[in-house]
Protein backbone atom coordinates (compact mmCIF):
# COMPACT_ATOMS: atom_id res chain seq x y z
CA UNK A 1 0.00 0.00 0.00
CA UNK A 2 1.00 3.77 -1.01
CA UNK A 3 2.15 5.97 2.06
CA UNK A 4 -1.04 8.98 2.45
CA UNK A 5 -0.76 12.39 2.89
CA UNK A 6 -3.45 14.73 3.01
CA UNK A 7 -3.07 18.40 3.24
CA UNK A 8 -6.68 19.91 3.36
CA UNK A 9 -9.22 20.21 6.35
CA UNK A 10 -11.82 17.62 7.26
CA UNK A 11 -15.10 19.31 5.22
CA UNK A 12 -12.74 19.49 2.09
CA UNK A 13 -13.32 16.16 -0.09
CA UNK A 14 -10.15 15.14 -0.24
CA UNK A 15 -10.93 14.24 3.57
CA UNK A 16 -13.55 11.98 2.86
CA UNK A 17 -11.80 10.71 -0.28
CA UNK A 18 -9.27 10.00 1.70
CA UNK A 19 -10.52 8.30 5.07
CA UNK A 20 -13.07 6.14 2.54
CA UNK A 21 -10.45 4.34 1.67
CA UNK A 22 -7.89 3.98 4.54
CA UNK A 23 -7.50 0.77 6.38
CA UNK A 24 -5.79 -0.60 9.22
CA UNK A 25 -2.61 -1.67 7.54
CA UNK A 26 -1.61 1.73 6.18
CA UNK A 27 -0.21 5.26 7.22
CA UNK A 28 -0.94 9.25 7.03
CA UNK A 29 1.01 11.72 6.99
CA UNK A 30 -1.05 14.76 7.48
CA UNK A 31 0.59 18.40 6.23
CA UNK A 32 -0.67 21.26 5.54
CA UNK A 33 -4.56 22.23 6.61
CA UNK A 34 -4.34 18.22 6.99
CA UNK A 35 -3.25 18.94 10.62
CA UNK A 36 -6.82 19.87 11.49
CA UNK A 37 -8.15 16.73 11.23
CA UNK A 38 -5.96 15.60 14.22
CA UNK A 39 -7.18 18.10 16.46
CA UNK A 40 -8.49 16.07 19.91
CA UNK A 41 -12.34 14.99 20.19
CA UNK A 42 -13.13 16.06 16.64
CA UNK A 43 -15.64 13.91 14.84
CA UNK A 44 -12.74 14.01 11.94
CA UNK A 45 -9.97 12.59 14.92
CA UNK A 46 -12.62 9.91 15.53
CA UNK A 47 -12.73 9.19 12.00
CA UNK A 48 -8.99 8.74 11.78
CA UNK A 49 -8.55 6.80 14.88
CA UNK A 50 -11.37 4.46 13.70
CA UNK A 51 -9.95 3.83 10.65
CA UNK A 52 -6.92 1.73 12.40
CA UNK A 53 -4.69 3.38 10.24
CA UNK A 54 -1.22 5.11 11.44
CA UNK A 55 -1.67 8.71 12.00
CA UNK A 56 1.61 11.00 11.53
CA UNK A 57 0.99 14.85 11.71
CA UNK A 58 3.83 17.08 10.33
CA UNK A 59 5.42 18.75 13.32
CA UNK A 60 6.06 22.06 11.87
CA UNK A 61 2.87 22.72 10.21
CA UNK A 62 0.98 21.44 13.12
CA UNK A 63 2.70 24.26 15.61
CA UNK A 64 2.03 26.67 12.93
CA UNK A 65 -1.79 26.05 13.09
CA UNK A 66 -1.76 26.11 16.42
CA UNK A 67 -2.80 22.27 17.19
CA UNK A 68 0.50 20.49 18.37
CA UNK A 69 -0.79 20.83 21.78
CA UNK A 70 -4.57 19.75 20.93
CA UNK A 71 -3.45 16.32 19.29
CA UNK A 72 -5.58 13.46 18.98
CA UNK A 73 -3.34 11.27 21.51
CA UNK A 74 -2.93 8.37 18.63
CA UNK A 75 -1.42 10.72 16.08
CA UNK A 76 2.50 10.97 16.08
CA UNK A 77 4.09 13.75 15.90
CA UNK A 78 7.04 13.40 13.08
CA UNK A 79 9.48 16.35 12.11
CA UNK A 80 10.71 16.38 7.95
CA UNK A 81 13.50 13.93 8.64
CA UNK A 82 10.58 11.48 9.90
CA UNK A 83 8.48 12.08 7.15
CA UNK A 84 11.54 11.11 4.47
CA UNK A 85 11.98 8.30 6.77
CA UNK A 86 8.46 7.22 6.38
CA UNK A 87 8.64 7.53 2.03
CA UNK A 88 11.70 5.82 2.61
CA UNK A 89 9.58 2.72 4.16
CA UNK A 90 6.86 2.55 2.07
CA UNK A 91 7.50 2.23 -1.81
CA UNK A 92 4.51 4.93 -3.50
CA UNK A 93 2.74 8.14 -2.38
CA UNK A 94 -0.54 8.90 -2.89
CA UNK A 95 -1.39 12.67 -2.38
CA UNK A 96 -4.99 13.46 -1.35
CA UNK A 97 -5.32 17.41 -2.03
CA UNK B 1 15.15 4.31 -20.78
CA UNK B 2 15.45 1.40 -23.23
CA UNK B 3 16.43 -1.66 -21.60
CA UNK B 4 15.80 -1.11 -17.63
CA UNK B 5 12.34 -2.47 -16.50
CA UNK B 6 9.58 -0.09 -17.04
CA UNK B 7 7.93 1.33 -13.62
CA UNK B 8 4.46 1.59 -14.07
CA UNK B 9 2.13 4.44 -13.15
CA UNK B 10 -1.24 5.09 -11.79
CA UNK B 11 -2.51 8.40 -12.65
CA UNK B 12 -5.46 9.29 -10.36
CA UNK B 13 -7.73 12.55 -11.36
CA UNK B 14 -10.06 13.70 -8.49
CA UNK B 15 -11.25 17.28 -9.50
CA UNK B 16 -14.04 18.22 -11.64
CA UNK B 17 -13.20 20.15 -14.67
CA UNK B 18 -14.49 23.60 -13.65
CA UNK B 19 -12.21 25.47 -10.82
CA UNK B 20 -9.05 23.71 -11.80
CA UNK B 21 -6.94 22.81 -14.11
CA UNK B 22 -5.66 19.64 -12.32
CA UNK B 23 -8.33 17.51 -14.95
CA UNK B 24 -6.56 18.55 -17.82
CA UNK B 25 -2.59 17.81 -16.05
CA UNK B 26 -3.58 14.48 -14.78
CA UNK B 27 -4.57 13.21 -18.67
CA UNK B 28 -1.68 15.22 -19.95
CA UNK B 29 0.26 13.26 -17.48
CA UNK B 30 -0.90 9.94 -18.62
CA UNK B 31 -1.04 10.75 -22.11
CA UNK B 32 2.72 11.67 -21.85
CA UNK B 33 3.64 8.29 -20.13
CA UNK B 34 2.00 5.96 -22.44
CA UNK B 35 3.63 8.22 -25.26
CA UNK B 36 6.92 7.46 -23.39
CA UNK B 37 6.00 3.60 -23.03
CA UNK B 38 5.13 3.73 -19.05
CA UNK B 39 2.12 1.15 -18.63
CA UNK B 40 0.21 4.04 -17.18
CA UNK B 41 -3.32 3.09 -15.24
CA UNK B 42 -6.05 6.18 -15.03
CA UNK B 43 -8.58 6.31 -12.34
CA UNK B 44 -11.22 8.42 -11.98
CA UNK B 45 -11.83 9.33 -8.49
CA UNK B 46 -14.50 11.53 -6.16
CA UNK B 47 -15.58 14.70 -8.42
CA UNK B 48 -12.78 13.95 -11.12
CA UNK B 49 -15.65 11.41 -12.06
CA UNK B 50 -17.71 14.29 -13.26
CA UNK B 51 -14.87 14.65 -16.49
CA UNK B 52 -16.63 12.26 -17.64
CA UNK B 53 -20.14 14.08 -18.41
CA UNK B 54 -20.69 13.41 -21.93
CA UNK B 55 -22.19 16.43 -24.45
CA UNK B 56 -19.68 18.82 -22.42
CA UNK B 57 -20.31 22.08 -25.48
CA UNK B 58 -17.00 24.03 -23.76
CA UNK B 59 -17.25 26.31 -27.29
CA UNK B 60 -18.89 29.10 -25.40
CA UNK B 61 -16.47 28.97 -22.13
CA UNK B 62 -13.07 28.88 -24.53
CA UNK B 63 -11.55 25.66 -22.88
CA UNK B 64 -10.81 22.00 -23.65
CA UNK B 65 -13.09 19.60 -23.40
CA UNK B 66 -11.73 16.87 -21.36
CA UNK B 67 -14.75 14.24 -21.93
CA UNK B 68 -13.32 14.60 -25.83
CA UNK B 69 -9.63 14.44 -25.17
CA UNK B 70 -10.69 11.31 -23.14
CA UNK B 71 -11.77 9.74 -25.81
CA UNK B 72 -8.30 9.36 -27.63
CA UNK B 73 -6.71 7.52 -24.51
CA UNK B 74 -7.17 4.27 -26.04
CA UNK B 75 -5.39 5.74 -29.00
CA UNK B 76 -2.52 5.29 -26.51
CA UNK B 77 -3.63 2.15 -25.14
CA UNK B 78 -4.80 3.97 -21.84
CA UNK B 79 -7.44 0.74 -21.42
CA UNK B 80 -8.89 0.81 -19.67
CA UNK B 81 -9.98 3.94 -17.80
CA UNK B 82 -11.47 3.01 -13.77
CA UNK B 83 -14.48 4.58 -12.88
CA UNK B 84 -15.06 5.08 -8.69
CA UNK B 85 -18.44 3.52 -8.37
CA UNK B 86 -19.71 5.30 -5.55
CA UNK B 87 -18.78 8.59 -6.88
CA UNK B 88 -20.55 7.70 -10.19
CA UNK B 89 -23.81 6.43 -8.34
CA UNK B 90 -23.41 9.75 -6.25
CA UNK B 91 -23.08 12.19 -9.40
CA UNK B 92 -26.00 10.16 -11.39
CA UNK B 93 -23.42 9.33 -13.86
CA UNK B 94 -24.84 5.60 -14.97
CA UNK B 95 -22.70 3.61 -16.85
CA UNK B 96 -24.44 4.41 -20.74
CA UNK B 97 -22.87 8.07 -20.07
CA UNK B 98 -19.77 6.98 -19.64
CA UNK B 99 -17.09 6.13 -22.18
CA UNK B 100 -17.19 2.60 -23.67
CA UNK B 101 -13.72 1.74 -21.92
CA UNK B 102 -15.10 2.80 -18.65
CA UNK B 103 -14.60 0.03 -15.79
CA UNK B 104 -16.86 1.13 -12.57
CA UNK B 105 -14.91 -0.25 -9.74
CA UNK B 106 -14.94 -0.96 -6.03
CA UNK B 107 -13.20 0.95 -3.30
CA UNK B 108 -11.08 -2.20 -2.59
CA UNK B 109 -10.30 -2.52 -5.82
CA UNK B 110 -9.14 0.97 -5.54
CA UNK B 111 -7.26 0.28 -2.74
CA UNK B 112 -5.82 -2.89 -4.62
CA UNK B 113 -4.53 0.03 -7.47
CA UNK B 114 -3.10 2.15 -5.51
CA UNK B 115 -1.00 -1.11 -4.10
CA UNK B 116 -0.10 -2.52 -7.81
CA UNK B 117 1.55 0.57 -9.17
CA UNK B 118 5.64 1.78 -9.06
CA UNK B 119 4.37 5.35 -8.64
CA UNK B 120 1.03 7.03 -8.05
CA UNK B 121 0.25 10.62 -9.23
CA UNK B 122 -2.38 11.94 -6.88
CA UNK B 123 -4.05 14.99 -8.84
CA UNK C 1 -1.98 34.20 -50.32
CA UNK C 2 -1.46 35.51 -46.56
CA UNK C 3 0.96 37.98 -45.44
CA UNK C 4 4.21 37.19 -43.50
CA UNK C 5 2.46 38.69 -40.64
CA UNK C 6 -0.26 36.28 -40.72
CA UNK C 7 2.76 33.64 -39.32
CA UNK C 8 4.29 33.73 -35.97
CA UNK C 9 8.57 32.72 -35.62
CA UNK C 10 7.78 28.98 -36.10
CA UNK C 11 5.74 29.02 -38.97
CA UNK C 12 2.43 28.74 -37.65
CA UNK C 13 -0.78 30.29 -38.02
CA UNK C 14 -1.30 33.57 -36.00
CA UNK C 15 -5.02 33.13 -36.06
CA UNK C 16 -6.76 29.53 -36.77
CA UNK C 17 -9.56 30.43 -38.37
CA UNK C 18 -7.31 31.78 -41.46
CA UNK C 19 -6.92 28.79 -42.38
CA UNK C 20 -8.02 27.13 -45.77
CA UNK C 21 -6.83 24.44 -48.22
CA UNK C 22 -4.73 27.23 -49.75
CA UNK C 23 -3.17 28.31 -46.81
CA UNK C 24 -2.24 24.82 -46.13
CA UNK C 25 -0.78 25.01 -49.68
CA UNK C 26 1.24 27.92 -48.92
CA UNK C 27 2.72 26.75 -45.09
CA UNK C 28 3.20 23.10 -47.08
CA UNK C 29 5.63 25.35 -49.74
CA UNK C 30 7.09 27.25 -46.79
CA UNK C 31 8.08 23.96 -45.29
CA UNK C 32 9.42 22.63 -49.11
CA UNK C 33 6.58 20.44 -49.44
CA UNK C 34 4.76 20.13 -52.35
CA UNK C 35 1.26 18.54 -51.47
CA UNK C 36 -0.08 15.31 -53.21
CA UNK C 37 -3.34 13.85 -52.47
CA UNK C 38 -1.39 11.23 -50.13
CA UNK C 39 -0.66 14.44 -48.30
CA UNK C 40 -4.31 15.80 -48.11
CA UNK C 41 -5.63 12.39 -46.99
CA UNK C 42 -3.37 12.85 -43.78
CA UNK C 43 -4.17 16.30 -43.51
CA UNK C 44 -7.82 16.01 -43.53
CA UNK C 45 -7.18 12.83 -41.13
CA UNK C 46 -5.80 15.41 -38.51
CA UNK C 47 -8.09 18.00 -38.36
CA UNK C 48 -10.84 15.08 -38.04
CA UNK C 49 -8.56 14.02 -35.16
CA UNK C 50 -8.70 17.74 -33.79
CA UNK C 51 -12.25 17.55 -33.73
CA UNK C 52 -13.40 14.55 -32.48
CA UNK C 53 -10.69 14.84 -29.73
CA UNK C 54 -10.13 18.26 -29.14
CA UNK C 55 -6.67 17.82 -28.64
CA UNK C 56 -3.50 17.21 -31.24
CA UNK C 57 -2.37 14.18 -31.88
CA UNK C 58 0.96 12.66 -30.29
CA UNK C 59 3.03 10.25 -33.12
CA UNK C 60 1.73 7.53 -31.12
CA UNK C 61 -1.93 8.47 -31.26
CA UNK C 62 -1.49 9.57 -34.99
CA UNK C 63 -0.18 5.88 -36.29
CA UNK C 64 -2.72 4.57 -34.52
CA UNK C 65 -5.65 6.59 -35.48
CA UNK C 66 -4.49 6.28 -38.82
CA UNK C 67 -4.28 2.32 -38.64
CA UNK C 68 -8.05 2.83 -37.89
CA UNK C 69 -9.56 5.09 -40.44
CA UNK C 70 -7.29 4.24 -43.50
CA UNK C 71 -6.10 0.86 -42.49
CA UNK C 72 -2.88 -0.92 -41.15
CA UNK C 73 -0.55 -0.29 -44.72
CA UNK C 74 -0.99 3.84 -43.91
CA UNK C 75 -1.06 3.20 -39.99
CA UNK C 76 2.87 2.89 -40.18
CA UNK C 77 5.15 5.66 -38.71
CA UNK C 78 7.46 4.98 -41.95
CA UNK C 79 4.59 5.84 -43.93
CA UNK C 80 3.60 9.48 -42.35
CA UNK C 81 7.42 10.40 -42.43
CA UNK C 82 7.72 9.42 -46.02
CA UNK C 83 5.04 12.35 -46.50
CA UNK C 84 5.88 14.83 -43.84
CA UNK C 85 9.49 14.35 -42.88
CA UNK C 86 11.01 14.68 -39.45
CA UNK C 87 7.80 14.77 -36.77
CA UNK C 88 4.69 13.96 -39.06
CA UNK C 89 2.54 14.98 -36.25
CA UNK C 90 4.15 18.07 -35.62
CA UNK C 91 4.41 18.86 -39.20
CA UNK C 92 1.25 17.72 -40.26
CA UNK C 93 -0.52 19.41 -37.34
CA UNK C 94 1.39 22.83 -38.62
CA UNK C 95 -0.08 22.79 -42.32
CA UNK C 96 -3.15 21.80 -41.17
CA UNK C 97 -4.03 24.57 -39.04
CA UNK C 98 -4.22 23.04 -35.54
CA UNK C 99 -2.95 24.66 -32.77
CA UNK C 100 0.65 25.16 -32.18
CA UNK C 101 2.01 22.27 -29.66
CA UNK C 102 2.60 23.50 -26.38
CA UNK C 103 5.88 21.06 -25.87
CA UNK C 104 4.17 18.90 -23.58
CA UNK C 105 3.70 16.55 -25.64
CA UNK D 1 17.80 6.09 -3.10
CA UNK D 2 16.79 8.10 -6.20
CA UNK D 3 13.69 10.10 -5.30
CA UNK D 4 12.10 12.76 -7.44
CA UNK D 5 9.42 15.79 -6.42
CA UNK D 6 6.29 16.53 -8.14
CA UNK D 7 5.44 20.09 -7.18
CA UNK D 8 1.38 21.41 -7.94
CA UNK D 9 1.47 23.95 -5.15
CA UNK D 10 1.83 27.68 -6.10
CA UNK D 11 4.63 28.94 -4.14
CA UNK D 12 1.64 31.57 -2.83
CA UNK D 13 -0.99 29.26 -2.33
CA UNK D 14 -0.65 28.32 1.86
CA UNK D 15 2.95 27.14 2.14
CA UNK D 16 2.76 24.00 0.57
CA UNK D 17 5.81 25.47 -1.37
CA UNK D 18 7.95 25.68 1.76
CA UNK D 19 7.00 22.56 3.14
CA UNK D 20 7.83 20.70 0.21
CA UNK D 21 11.26 22.44 -0.09
CA UNK D 22 12.25 21.71 3.40
CA UNK D 23 11.07 17.75 2.86
CA UNK D 24 13.59 18.44 -0.15
CA UNK D 25 16.26 19.29 2.41
CA UNK D 26 15.37 16.26 4.52
CA UNK D 27 15.84 14.20 1.83
CA UNK D 28 19.32 15.40 0.83
CA UNK D 29 20.16 15.34 4.23
CA UNK D 30 19.28 11.91 4.89
CA UNK D 31 22.08 11.04 2.38
CA UNK D 32 19.64 10.37 -0.84
CA UNK D 33 20.00 11.89 -4.29
CA UNK D 34 17.12 14.39 -4.59
CA UNK D 35 18.01 14.06 -8.84
CA UNK D 36 14.72 16.69 -10.05
CA UNK D 37 11.53 18.58 -8.96
CA UNK D 38 9.25 19.21 -11.37
CA UNK D 39 7.08 21.93 -11.15
CA UNK D 40 3.62 21.21 -12.86
CA UNK D 41 0.05 23.25 -13.08
CA UNK D 42 0.50 26.04 -10.17
CA UNK D 43 3.15 24.93 -9.22
CA UNK D 44 5.29 26.21 -12.87
CA UNK D 45 4.43 30.03 -10.51
CA UNK D 46 7.59 28.60 -8.12
CA UNK D 47 10.38 30.18 -11.27
CA UNK D 48 8.96 33.26 -11.20
CA UNK D 49 11.93 35.57 -11.08
CA UNK D 50 10.29 38.83 -10.04
CA UNK D 51 8.44 37.56 -6.60
CA UNK D 52 8.78 39.46 -3.99
CA UNK D 53 8.37 37.87 -0.16
CA UNK D 54 8.08 40.32 3.11
CA UNK D 55 11.36 40.19 4.77
CA UNK D 56 9.97 38.35 7.75
CA UNK D 57 8.47 35.55 5.87
CA UNK D 58 10.53 32.62 4.15
CA UNK D 59 10.46 32.79 0.67
CA UNK D 60 9.75 29.57 -1.27
CA UNK D 61 11.92 30.55 -4.40
CA UNK D 62 14.86 31.73 -2.39
CA UNK D 63 14.57 28.05 -0.43
CA UNK D 64 14.28 26.20 -4.03
CA UNK D 65 17.36 28.26 -5.20
CA UNK D 66 19.34 27.50 -1.95
CA UNK D 67 18.33 23.63 -2.90
CA UNK D 68 19.15 24.11 -6.81
CA UNK D 69 22.98 25.70 -6.46
CA UNK D 70 23.92 23.14 -3.39
CA UNK D 71 23.09 20.12 -4.32
CA UNK D 72 22.78 20.45 -8.11
CA UNK D 73 18.92 19.26 -7.96
CA UNK D 74 17.10 19.70 -11.51
CA UNK D 75 14.27 22.54 -10.49
CA UNK D 76 12.11 22.19 -14.25
CA UNK D 77 9.28 24.02 -14.80
CA UNK D 78 6.64 22.45 -17.28
CA UNK D 79 6.64 24.24 -20.44
CA UNK D 80 2.72 24.41 -20.96
CA UNK D 81 1.78 25.39 -17.11
CA UNK D 82 4.69 27.64 -17.33
CA UNK D 83 4.25 29.90 -20.58
CA UNK D 84 -0.26 29.70 -19.58
CA UNK D 85 1.10 31.79 -16.45
CA UNK D 86 3.52 34.55 -17.93
CA UNK D 87 6.56 32.16 -16.85
CA UNK D 88 9.10 32.42 -19.63
CA UNK D 89 12.93 32.05 -20.33
CA UNK D 90 14.65 33.78 -22.78
CA UNK D 91 14.06 31.43 -25.71
CA UNK D 92 10.39 31.54 -25.14
CA UNK D 93 9.81 35.45 -24.78
CA UNK D 94 11.54 35.56 -28.16
CA UNK D 95 9.63 32.42 -29.50
CA UNK D 96 6.13 34.33 -28.69
CA UNK D 97 7.14 37.86 -28.78
CA UNK D 98 7.29 39.17 -25.28
CA UNK D 99 9.67 41.77 -24.49
CA UNK D 100 11.17 39.95 -21.50
CA UNK D 101 11.87 36.87 -19.80
CA UNK D 102 10.32 36.26 -16.36
CA UNK D 103 11.67 33.18 -15.48
CA UNK D 104 14.92 32.87 -12.54
CA UNK D 105 17.67 31.62 -14.28
CA UNK D 106 17.92 28.65 -11.55
CA UNK D 107 15.15 27.21 -13.42
CA UNK D 108 14.63 25.34 -16.58
CA UNK D 109 11.39 24.73 -18.65
CA UNK D 110 10.69 21.18 -20.13
CA UNK D 111 7.86 19.08 -21.03
CA UNK D 112 6.18 16.07 -18.95
CA UNK D 113 8.49 14.09 -20.32
CA UNK D 114 11.06 15.05 -18.21
CA UNK D 115 8.71 13.98 -14.99
CA UNK D 116 7.93 10.65 -16.87
CA UNK D 117 11.84 9.86 -16.95
CA UNK D 118 11.99 11.27 -13.61
CA UNK D 119 9.60 8.29 -12.60
CA UNK D 120 11.68 5.70 -14.63
CA UNK D 121 14.85 6.35 -13.06
CA UNK D 122 13.92 7.44 -9.70
CA UNK D 123 12.64 5.17 -6.42
CA UNK D 124 10.26 7.32 -5.09
CA UNK D 125 8.03 10.10 -6.72
CA UNK D 126 7.00 12.08 -3.65
CA UNK D 127 3.46 14.74 -4.79
CA UNK D 128 3.25 18.20 -3.01
CA UNK D 129 -0.65 19.24 -4.04
CA UNK D 130 -1.86 22.51 -4.15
Amino acid sequence: MPLHTLNKAPGHNAFSDCIERLAADDALVLLGDGVYAALATTAAASRLAASGATIYVLRTDALAAGVATRLMSEATVIDDAGFVALTEHWPQQMAWH
Amino acid sequence: MATTARKSVLVVTRHAHQGSALGRSALDAALVSATFELPVTLLFQGQGVLQLLPEQDCTEAGIRNLRKVIESLPLYDITPIYVDAAAAARYALQAELLPPQAQLISLDRQRQLLADHDHILGF
Amino acid sequence: MLPESAFDKDGFLRRLDAWTPAVAEQIAERENLALTPAHWEILQLLRDYYQRFDSSPAMRALVKYTAQQLGPEKGKSLYLLSLFPGSPAKLGSKIAGLPKPDNCL
Amino acid sequence: MIYSLLVLAAPTSGHASLTAARFAQAVVARGHQLKRVFFLDDGALTGLAGTITPQDEASALAQWQQLGANHEVELILCISSALKRGVLDATEAERYERNTATMHPDFELGGLGLLVEAMQTSDRLITFGQ
